[in-house]
């Protein structure tokens, strides 16, 4: 069963240093609070996980929480670069980044095997592309055909970090609309937290796609209302595009980037008054 | 994204990429869209000639019919007015790879004469000059769609003799082979200058038409190799009044819909 | 785009002899009218797979539609032994069946395969199992662990045939409730037909796990209210427990299990009539 | 179901069998249950000392909390209780396989020793004197529950020395191993005679209880194999009134709800 805490006390708890940690949500969903929270604990040597690393990546590694990202695609939507990143892979700076890279289908296919209990997955891809010589794939074939197919190690997280709509009062988790490899990511991690928007007697779908994960696959569920945020949660907000662009200039600059992390992460103390110092600076 | 007015009239380069790779999608083709320019010709087309194009992201919406572009691939707008929502799991394994994807849309930094992508790093893997964002959901698009649409800006920096690293397959380096990949590979390049598509021997990209205004020559230095003409190349039909409308239309109303 | 057109003309076109033939549905939602009109049209030769054969398959093999038998669990639910298809396994009446029997996570791992455009399936199945020497499995080892597993090869039919709740006018299919195996076995299919309760201007969730099938995903849809009788349709009808009691008698004899047939099937136009004459019975 | 009271009191061995299952199930474990005697254990359980117990059936619903016994796995009072419904292809890879079950149950035609069983063909495979149903689920179960319970009526016909087929894994027909089962297999049998363990050593089944009023010897009578017996066999308790009223109002309310 899982059990209903803070945010801060759960990634103190389930989040040593070192660990590898997947922070999933495609586009919706990600779990921003959970990984600001990592950050003004200063988590070190983690190996990242994520198809997209997206804005909440950048700012882990710009923050030096990172030794090693697993990803699929590493820009900012419809905006650009991901500066962050690309300063870590091309300068070594805040510190030398590994790199593990595949394409979103491995990368899910990874995760399903995860999920499934099997130490790999089979999938049509990688096909005549260079990612083979400089990532984890196998070429394996078929008993029975003999066709030539790519196999991927599994992925199972340390820990699964994800953010919902949704959990009830014995830990029982929903979410709707676009849910990734959520599902999976959870079901193949060690252990998993899930941030949530709110805490209700009831799950109850207000979207397409309801996904439940019972409580006993869950291990923390923390209340964190706009948890989300850049990112959105349907049914909640919507996706605060303008901090997606402001975050291109942000991000370009090391100590523009230092400044802004000090004064929305590091001096706020909850996500909360993270929420309250965006809300001032937008209006 | 609109750039000024072009010599060739009352529209851009852009309008007129994005209206040429519109009027490439047939009404009931099943389409995995992309976003920016993919996304725009894709819902185009689909609120132009071909009502019942199937619009499908990565995100997991299929089917999904926005009344404003999405900013990003997985707008709530996409899920809200799709026929169903499923796991990025699911898209790639159940959709994608069994081959129900009639036409795919890629984009990259970088082309080759035998239409193999590059959106991974310009200079080596290790030490890279620049760090692109990767391929994303593009290698197994390139690989397992019936076709591809490659829609790209045309310069000698983005149509390279050798592209660094390949991300997508086309024909390969040689252009000897889709290495097993099932699906045709690219069938069209559309570039802000004309349309190119492969040789069908040689499978060499080759110039079969031009926007309106602009010349072969043009093409030509705008290309990083010794860039193969067809023998006749054709003067593409600018965007008509309707097409432009269409688009203009949408994109206000996007516009309106994420300003503020 | 699904065709919207009578269950008659459906299995006339889209079943021809000698196809292979995928009639899923987990208890619930059996197509059984449709069943019962390739019964009528004297299908013959067919390829019949199945996870739970059930009574359907019970009803066709005796019927002598069969040529071969694919599937994971072939009794009466709750009730014991199909008594059809015991005979022809036992004693090659109406004439001999082969068959190709695998575990329920087998033929789950063979649709999911076929659904995925892969050529198999890996699993943790079939250890130790006396069932390895007498099917389609083989050994299947993990190219980065090492670990031996089992592969199945991907079920691909001619045409699977499902029973769902709702379509709409443009033929995209809706069902809810308990699903088993038919969103696999109607993707991994050439052709699939989708029976229906009603046709909806909207799909509409009625109940837990909606699943949708696009309209082009699906050939042909047609409207049999009560379709599934004796299995049932959460939302339209309640599982006819008695029938299913009732038919251990019909079907244990050959003489009683063919008259049967006549008056139910063969001399019922449609379905309509069967569930009049089945309703008569009741009463 | 239930049989005439036995000469060991005003419960039946049915309902002993129940309750000693129903027994060995602890609050908050994750159950995989099959329809009939495992499923009125299991329910019993939840109804008395283990409210907690997630219920899990094949047919894809995951925590079911029926009001009344499922005649069948896939009845429609399991999907309206559920807290997930899921199909079947991921309840066998993402739950069973993947090692989330920690207790499953089985029945069989036939049982050996080493805890084998046989749910497939009486006689030889391609010549069958009885075609049983088949595995189902039970391989899997077998091979990827963290335990299993088994459950079955014992006799001489279905304790017997050599198994005619092997559908799901005990430890072996030589009790050597489990062919790279991940589960620790069978950990204990319920009969309506009584209780068998496997031996810590040579894992073949042993007797360690018997239902009162039962002797040792009709159990060694019953059994095609001789026997092994532990050096104390202890007398299992018969059911509480508490638990008889439990089993017997669910079974009553089934009655009532499935008749007419």
């Amino acid at each position: 069963m899982a059990e209903i805490a803070s945010l801060g006390d759960v990634i103190g708890d389930l989040v040593p240093d070192g660990s590898i940690v997947a922070m999933e949500g495609f586009t919706h969903l990600i779990p921003f609070a959970a990984g600001h929270e990592m950050i003004r604990q200063r988590k070190k040597d983690l190996t990242l996980a994520r198809m997209t690393p997206d804005v909440i990546y950048d700012q882990m590694i710009g923050m030096g929480c990172a030794r090693k990202l697993i990803f699929s695609w590493g820009g900012n939507p419809g905006v650009g670069s991901l500066h962050r990143f690309r300063d870590a892979v091309e300068n070594g700076y805040p510190h030398p980044l590994e790199i593990e890279e595949h394409s979103h289908a491995g990368m899910a296919s990874r995760y399903a095997a995860g999920a499934s209990g099997l130490p790999f997955g089979v999938l049509r891809g990688y096909a005549g592309t260079d990612l083979v010589e400089h990532t984890r794939v196998a070429a394996i074939s078929c008993p029975f055909t003999g066709e030539a197919l790519v196999a991927v190690p599994s992925l199972s997280p340390d820990v699964t970090v994800i953010h919902a709509q949704q959990a009830d009062r014995r830990g029982n988790v929903g979410l709707w609309g676009i849910t990734g490899v959520q599902r999976e990511a959870v079901l193949a991690a060690t252990a998993s937290i899930v941030t949530v928007e709110e805490v209700v007697d009831e799950l109850t779908a207000q979207g397409p796609n309801h996904v439940v994960l019972p409580s006993w696959t869950v291990t923390a569920v923390a209340p964190v209302p706009g948890g989300s945020h850049p990112s959105y949660s349907m049914g909640f907000s919507t996706r605060d595009n303008a901090f997606y662009t402001r975050w291109d200039r942000i991000s370009r600059d090391r100590e523009v980037f230092a400044r802004w992390m000090t004064e929305f992460v590091m001096e706020t103390p909850d996500h909360a008054s993270y929420l309250a110092r965006i809300g001032d600076e937008d209006g | 994204m609109a750039e000024p007015p072009t010599s060739a009239g009352s529209y851009s380069s852009d309008e007129m990429m994005t209206v040429t790779a519109a009027r490439c999608l047939q009404d009931g083709q099943v389409c995995f869209v992309g976003i920016g320019l993919p996304s725009e010709a894709a819902n185009l087309a689909r609120l132009s000639h071909a009502p019942d194009v199937v619009l499908v992201y990565e995100s997991g919406t299929i089917g999904t019919r926005p009344e404003v572009l999405p900013l990003s691939i997985g707008d709530g707008e996409l899920a809200e007015t799709a026929d169903l929502v499923v796991g990025v799991p699911e898209i790639f394994a159940y959709w994608l790879q069994a081959g129900r994807i009639d036409v795919g849309f890629l984009s990259a930094a970088q082309i080759d004469r035998f239409g193999n992508l590059n959106s991974t790093v310009i200079g080596p893997y290790d030490q890279p000059d620049v760090r692109l964002p990767g391929g994303g959901g593009a290698p197994e698009i390139a690989a397992n769609a019936g076709e591809v649409i490659v829609m790209l800006r045309q310069t000698p920096r983005s149509f390279v003799a050798e592209i660094d690293f390949v991300t997508s397959i086309g024909f390969g380096r040689d252009g000897r082979g889709r290495a097993g990949a099932r699906g045709a590979g690219p069938t069209v390049v559309i570039t802000d200058m004309g349309v190119l598509k492969p040789d069908q021997v040689s499978r060499e990209l080759t110039l079969v038409a031009v926007h309106p205004g602009v010349e072969v020559d043009a093409v030509r230095r705008a290309t990083g190799w010794e860039l193969r003409i067809a023998d006749v190349v054709e003067v593409g039909d600018a965007p008509t009044r309707e097409e432009l409308g269409v688009l203009r239309d949408l994109k206000e109303r996007t516009r309106l819909a994420h300003s503020g």
